[in-house]
């Protein structure tokens, strides 16, 4: 099928840009900005996979909060200067970098060529009721832990920044 | 399709949840100087907790559409968290000052993660198990830089925040590789029927080692440890040994039950021999930390190498399963880990005394400590003895049992390493040992710190553990060996084998 | 009668709690704590030993310790016929000692701690007497380990007994780790550690014939016996034992004479049906105590300091034991374990007041003629002397020459240098005696004085036992003890007398004598200077104990600090690098540094990746397989 | 192999994705950029939950990337909140102080 052999192709292209984009770029906010276009990419491939329900919410929660909050630390730390990208890594530690990196990428990558997918099904529908449901029926523990996790964390961070105030 | 939530099964997490919501609007409605009531607050909850689950029959099931599995194994483990909670409480104690304002925060951070890790204890899901890692570990890294409001603490929790994402990154990654390629199993128990099988292909492997490197990380094996001597270093006395105690407990507790599903040989040849790969780590972990331990001069920093000499010995346990020194090794394992907590947490609350005193944490502040404040010289002698491996400590006892394990399990190789490794741990024992009773007292050093009645006993108590579940180990190894015998034996696997060879 | 055999150890170690929980409220009173505990282990012990040995059935008692499935660690006590001779031994000398140090430890800062460890000690090696299995034998010894480095450190203030405290602890650590994996080794091999199925299960094991077994076998007796060479201070881990005389006398008589060095002997002698039928085994042990024994002699000779002689020809006797249990001289190895611990125990507290009434000097060469101020020290110096130098009649007589017998039937090479040392023996000891007791004092600046009742009353009844504890071994009373100790597995042995064996070291023995006499006597007819000169080399290696010290530091410990160094700047290069990496990592952020060199938080991450990368290379092998 | 798009290619991306993340954590000179990286092989992992589910029909996958979008967020929120205590505190003590953290 012609069209989703573009869609992938292009969502891939895109992604891997901005990936790398996110490594290279010698700017902070440009870095972040990649991170965006990631994003983004992903967004479309959750929906070329039949998750619109994730799709929205990848661009919803991540491009316009987390991804905000990131560009929000970068201004208010006021991260200005240009910064060595990889050619900060020097010697040893760049080689080995990459070599790692290259080593764990390729070996995910022969293990899934290997073959060996399991067997295929009709693929449901990803619509907000169909997740939700799973969410807050055989999944809610997952949403307990993660509320009370997000709660914590909120209660913590506060702590961390109200300390300082109060100093 | 359903809640399905077991309530007689899950009360004691549902409970940890009231709590953590009660302390946290307690801290909202109370006035700043009366915050020390919060103390009273978590400590009486655990208590009520504590007690419930040692007075209440351990129900044996599932909730959760599998995902949550309480057996006789997860409510001693429970048990033990919340022991561990007690006495991370308690070593705050000491810090109470210190804490001022965010006593609160304080208290909730430490009970959530608390919570994360008695769900761990009882996850039979591997996402359940992820978030649960997540919700013990994350609050963990907001109290390390919660600390002192020094660089030291804000630059340990940037590493440990940083070191930890991307241990979480490897693990949720390996998950999604194991739960596709296993045909959407997300279930320990429905894994560990397709691992003996023979059905692990190729990318559910790399998605087990993935997933082992995530657990690894949280236990510090090595060479998934390297964070854990600056963490420890940096983070807050009380903190490093909720880390030290509690959160590797954790960790190990999760690696245990990953290791009976996914680790035991199943039929035809495995893609990677775990218990062979566990038992060189384990190895390597074991002498790699003790030896480390040797050339510290912080107490915290050698402590913290220690720890992870201590994980080698945990792991070697681990590395016995599907041998016929399978049950003594997980029996040994559990065993250990809670004297060894129970050390930790005895030689970090006379940290935090001697702390509160004005003392700092290198070697050199506990000279002649042994002359200034003998009772807490003693107390602290006791854990460091026990995690030196003295007998009749608990922690010799806990040692000899782990040998037992490997020589059951025919990994004579192992047993010597670890006997290597044994004595490495007297080196540094020793090197505290002389610190606190033949070095005189430096100038200037801080003298008679106070020990009030509370604290007294907290140690006297914590001393006799050591002691006396070291000379008699039976009370505590009995209910341990039953319940390991109970999880380890759900299994088809060769598992078996250790039950009932003996 | 059994479960209370088990109380033995059990008393001291109450006695050690209760003083170590009151110390600052006993007192000047601790000692009566200390020496109650032991009395009465030693009241029990009485009742053991008389039963054990009068009735040939051993006392014994255990308790399930550890359960897993169908296996169990049984603890437990077994008293023997060696076990109970040790009790007697261990019991009398450590309540004399223990009686002795509160005379010499009067005044002390830590008066009553002392006596806490004494206790400890006593629990630790009542414990390892009485053990019936090699664990709980392995934590009694460590127990006595751990009060050894107390007790040799005990004078806190002095850096050089800290030092001491130290090489001893590591020493003899170094030989624990090896019976530790012995243990282990038997364990799996033998699948028990029980003394007594042991003796069962091993000559079965033997018997099958199985190459893998008695290799098996025999690698675990050697390891069993580098922990005897670390805690007997054979060769070559003798050196930690002349430093650690540094520690208060009554240690050095109670642990670095009398018992804890001794434990190293009564270890063989414990797990013996390992070495039995193991001849390569037993080769090793006869050839390693007959060299220690020799060369601690040798350097015993040129020694100065009345305690470093003392320790020196501990060490020789102490392979002279060794010898004979690698001769397969089972009892005549623990029959002179026993006279030499009487005999060694009140050379050590004869020295002891010799160094309390002389105000702490410790030289030789300063004193002279005590005799007349120290009249009971001095006679019962005497007598030890003469038992040791195997003088007829006397204790060391009758054990040594069991031994020197044996030698000859088995080794004749061990046999002459047994006799030889022997002849060395006889006079490294004269010259100390007649240089400390006789002719006029040197040092005349020193005004020495007796020391009191309660330090000379435990020397004169020692003096006894060193005079007639041999008699119950000699042919006088048809090898009594012998026969009590001999362990059931051993076939039976004839006990002879062989005249001209006898005549032979005795001869020697007096050659000793008479040499020490003339070069050190009254008149002296050879001068020493010049068998010093005569000597040259030779001297000067005795002197310099062989230079084994310096060789350590140059082979062993300079490498090892060497690496410490090593590793020390990997911890500060990587480990601290990478702190100080975090720290610009931060001004990165703050925007006041930009560049980070190698060596930082990265490397964790490398580090971390490297051990996943590893293991997924390890499953990628399936693709190409 | 190239017109027919299968499972596996989405999958081929995702470890793509995580192993450019991962040279970014490897690689990077700034804990900001770090964190974005983690953030990255935390998608990858997603996108393999989503990918997978899509082929075994099963909503889990999706229910599960939810879940894990809101454990990134709470990393992000602390990892970011830490950054800017260390910065803070970088700021108002001399950075040379900083090495007193000694092995």
């Amino acid at each position: 099928m012609i069209p989703e052999f573009i869609l992938f192709w292009a969502t891939a292209a895109v992604c891997v840009v901005g990936a790398l984009g996110v490594v290279f770029a010698p700017n902070v906010v440009h870095a972040v900005l990649s991170l965006l276009v990631v994003l983004f990419g992903i967004a479309v491939g959750f929906f070329a996979l039949g998750s619109p329900m994730l799709a929205a919410m990848q661009i919803i929660i991540y491009a316009g909060a987390v991804v905000v909050m990131f560009l929000f630390v970068v201004m208010l730390l006021d991260i200005t200067e240009v910064l060595p990208s990889l050619g900060g890594a020097r010697g040893v530690l760049a080689v080995l970098s990459v070599l790692g990196a290259v080593a764990l990428t390729f070996a995910i990558v022969a293990a899934v060529t290997s073959g060996g997918l399991p067997a295929q099904a009709d693929a449901p529908g990803g619509d907000a009721a169909t997740v939700g449901w799973g969410l807050y029926t055989d999944h809610v523990i997952l949403l307990l832990l993660a509320a009370i996790l997000l709660t914590a964390a909120a209660d913590g961070v506060v702590g961390l920044t109200q300390r300082r105030e109060s100093r | 399709m359903g809640y399905d939530l077991r309530p007689d099964l899950t009360w004691p997490e549902i409970a940890m949840l009231m709590l953590v919501v009660a302390v946290m609007f307690a801290d909202m409605i109370l006035r700043p100087e009366r915050r020390g009531l919060l103390f009273g607050l978590s400590a009486a909850g655990l208590v009520a907790i504590g007690l419930g689950m040692v007075l209440s029959p351990h129900g044996v099931g599932t909730a959760f559409h599998g995902a949550h599995m309480a057996d006789g194994f997860s409510w001693l483990v429970k048990i033990f968290m919340t022991c561990v909670l007690l006495t991370v409480i308690l070593v705050t104690w000491p810090f109470l000052d210190r804490l001022r304002s965010v006593v609160g925060t304080h208290l909730i951070l430490v009970l959530a993660s608390g919570l994360g890790m008695m769900a761990l204890a009882s996850s039979n899901s591997l996402i359940v198990m992820f978030i649960a890692l997540e919700l013990a570990t994350i609050p963990l890294m907001i109290l390390t830089a919660l600390g002192r409001g020094d660089s030291q603490a804000h630059e340990a929790g940037l590493k440990f925040l940083i070191f930890g994402a991307v241990a979480s990154a490897f693990t949720i990654f390996g998950i999604a590789l194991v739960w596709g390629y296993s045909g959407g199993l997300m279930n320990l128990t429905d894994l560990r029927g397709v691992v003996a099988a023979g059905g692990a292909g190729l990318p559910m492997t790399i998605g087990v080692v993935m997933l082992f490197a995530g657990l690894a990380f949280k236990t510090a094996i090595a060479p998934f440890h390297v964070w854990v001597p600056d963490v420890y270093q940096g983070a807050p006395t009380p903190i490093t040994a909720f880390l030290a105690g509690g959160s590797k407990a954790a960790g190990f507790t999760a690696l245990l039950r990953v290791a009976v599903a996914l680790f035991a040989p199943g039929e035809g040849e495995a893609i990677i021999d775990w218990p062979l790969a566990l038992a060189i780590l384990a190895g390597l972990t074991a002498v790699l930390g003790n030896m480390a331990a040797i050339w510290q001069t912080d107490l915290k920093r050698l402590l913290a190498h220690a720890s992870v000499g201590h994980a080698g010995f945990l792991l070697m346990g681990m590395a016995v399963i599907g041998t016929a020194g399978g049950l003594l090794g997980l029996s040994a394992l559990a065993y250990y880990l809670v004297f060894y907590a129970a050390a930790v947490a005895l030689v970090f609350f006379c940290m935090g005394l001697v702390s509160r005193a004005g003392g700092g944490d290198l070697l050199s502040d506990f000279e002649g400590l042994g002359r200034r404040s003998p009772a807490i010289a003693a107390a602290m002698l006791v854990g460091v003895l026990s995690m030196g491996g003295i007998p009749p400590l608990a922690g010799f006892t806990g040692k000899i049992l782990i040998l037992a394990a490997t020589v059951k399990g025919e990994l004579i190789w192992l047993t010597f390493i670890a006997g290597f490794a044994m004595v490495l741990s007297i080196v540094y024992m020793l090197m505290i040992l002389r610190a606190l009773y033949l070095l005189p007292p430096r100038e200037g050093a801080v003298t008679g710190a106070r020990l009030g009645r509370w604290e007294g006993a907290a140690l006297i108590i914590l001393s006799l553990l050591l002691i006396v579940f070291g000379a008699v180990p039976g009370p505590v190894l009995d209910p341990i060996r039953e319940a390991m015998q109970a999880m380890a034996g759900l299994s088809p696997t060769e598992i078996m084998v250790a039950a009932t060879g003996g | 009668m059994n479960i209370l055999a088990a109380l033995i150890p059990v008393f001291p170690l109450l006695g050690f709690a209760f003083i170590i929980l009151n110390g600052k409220r006993l007192g000047e009173r601790a000692p009566i704590v200390a020496v109650g505990a032991s009395l009465i282990s030693a009241v029990i012990a009485l009742f053991a030993y008389t039963r054990v040995l009068a009735t040939h059935t051993p006392l014994s008692w255990s308790f399930e310790w550890i359960a897993w499935g169908e296996g169990a660690i049984r603890m437990g006590v077994h008293i023997d016929g060696v076990g109970a001779v040790m009790l007697f031994m261990v019991t009398v000398v450590g309540t004399l000692i223990e009686i002795y140090a509160i005379g010499y430890m009067k005044g002390d800062y830590y008066y009553s701690r002392f006596f806490a460890y004494m206790s400890l000690f006593m629990a630790g090696m009542l414990g390892m007497v009485v053990a019936d299995n090699m664990l709980l034998l392995f934590v009694s010894w460590e127990i006595m380990g751990l009060c050894s480095y107390f007790l040799i450190g005990f004078y806190t203030a002095k850096p050089s007994a800290n030092a001491a405290g130290i090489k001893a602890f590591l020493t003899t650590r170094l030989g624990d780790v090896g019976l530790m994996m012995g243990i282990f080794l038997l364990w799996w091999t033998a699948g028990t550690i029980n003394f007594e199925e042991l003796g069962l299960v091993v000559p079965q094991l033997q018997m099958l014939g199985m190459d893998h077994l008695t290799l098996a076998l025999t690698i675990a007796a050697v390891l069993i016996f580098v922990g005897t060479i670390g805690k007997s201070a054979q060769f070559p881990l003798h050196v930690w034992l002349p430093d650690a005389m540094e520690g208060p006398t009554p240690v050095s008589a109670l642990i670095h004479a009398a018992t804890m060095v001794a434990a190293g002997v009564f270890l063989v002698a414990r797990t013996f049906m390992v070495f039995v039928n193991f001849p390569d085994a037993l080769e090793l042990v006869a050839v390693v105590g007959g060299f220690t024994a020799l060369f601690a002699a040798l350097i015993a000779l040129t020694q100065t300091d009345i305690k470093r002689v003392l320790a020196y020809s501990t060490l020789s006797q102490l392979g002279y034991m060794v010898m004979a249990l690698g001769l397969g001289a089972y009892a005549a190895g623990i029959f002179h374990l026993i006279t030499h611990a009487f005999f060694k125990a009140l050379l050590f507290m004869g020295a002891g007041a010799v160094i309390h009434g002389y105000h702490h000097v410790q030289d030789i060469r300063r004193m002279g003629g005590l005799r007349h101020s120290m009249p009971r020290t001095h006679i019962s110096f005497l007598v030890a002397t003469l038992a040791i130098a195997g003088c007829p009649l006397f204790s060391g007589f009758w054990s040594k020459d069991e031994i020197l017998l044996a030698a000859f039937h088995g080794n004749r090479i061990l046999w002459g240098v047994g006799t030889f040392t022997a002849f060395l023996t006889a006079f490294y000891m004269f010259r100390l005696y007649l240089l400390t007791f006789t002719g006029r004092q040197r040092d005349t600046a020193i005004r020495p004085h007796e020391s009191p009742r309660v330090m000379t009353t435990p020397l004169l009844i020692l003096a006894v036992f060193a005079f007639g504890i041999g008699f119950p071994g000699s042919p006088l009373m048809h090898f009594w003890v012998q026969g009590a100790i001999h362990p059931s597995y051993l076939p039976h042995t004839e006990h002879a007398v062989n005249l001209g064996i006898m005549g032979i070291s005795t001869a020697a023995a007096l050659l000793g004598f008479v040499l020490a006499v003339l070069m050190y006597g009254p008149s002296p007819k050879i001068l020493p200077e010049r068998v010093a000169a005569g000597f040259g080399k030779l001297y000067q290696l005795s002197l310099h104990k062989f230079y084994i010290d310096e060789i350590y530091q140059s082979v062993i410990i300079a490498p090892t600090v060497g690496l410490a160094r090593l590793l020390f700047g990997f911890d500060q290069g990587a480990i601290d690098g990478s702190v100080n990496g975090t720290g610009r990592g931060v001004r990165l952020i703050s925007g006041a540094a930009r560049w980070l060199t190698a060596g930082n938080l990265q490397w964790y991450a490398i580090t971390f990746l490297a051990g996943a990368v590893g293991l997924a290379l390890i499953a990628l092998r399936a693709l190409a397989g | 192999m190239i017109t027919e798009i299968t499972t596996t290619h989405w999958i081929v991306l995702a470890a793509v994705l995580f192993g450019i993340g991962l040279l970014g954590v490897l690689a990077r000179r700034n804990a900001l950029v770090i964190l974005l990286s983690v953030e990255l092989m935390l998608n990858a992992a997603n996108l393999v939950f989503v990918a997978l589910g899509h082929h075994l029909g099963d909503v889990q996958g999706q229910v599960i990337a939810m879940v894990v979008m809101a454990i990134a967020a709470a990393e992000a929120t602390v990892g970011l909140a830490v950054i800017v205590l260390v910065s803070r505190t970088c700021r108002t003590l001399n950075p040379d102080e900083l090495t007193e953290l000694k092995g």
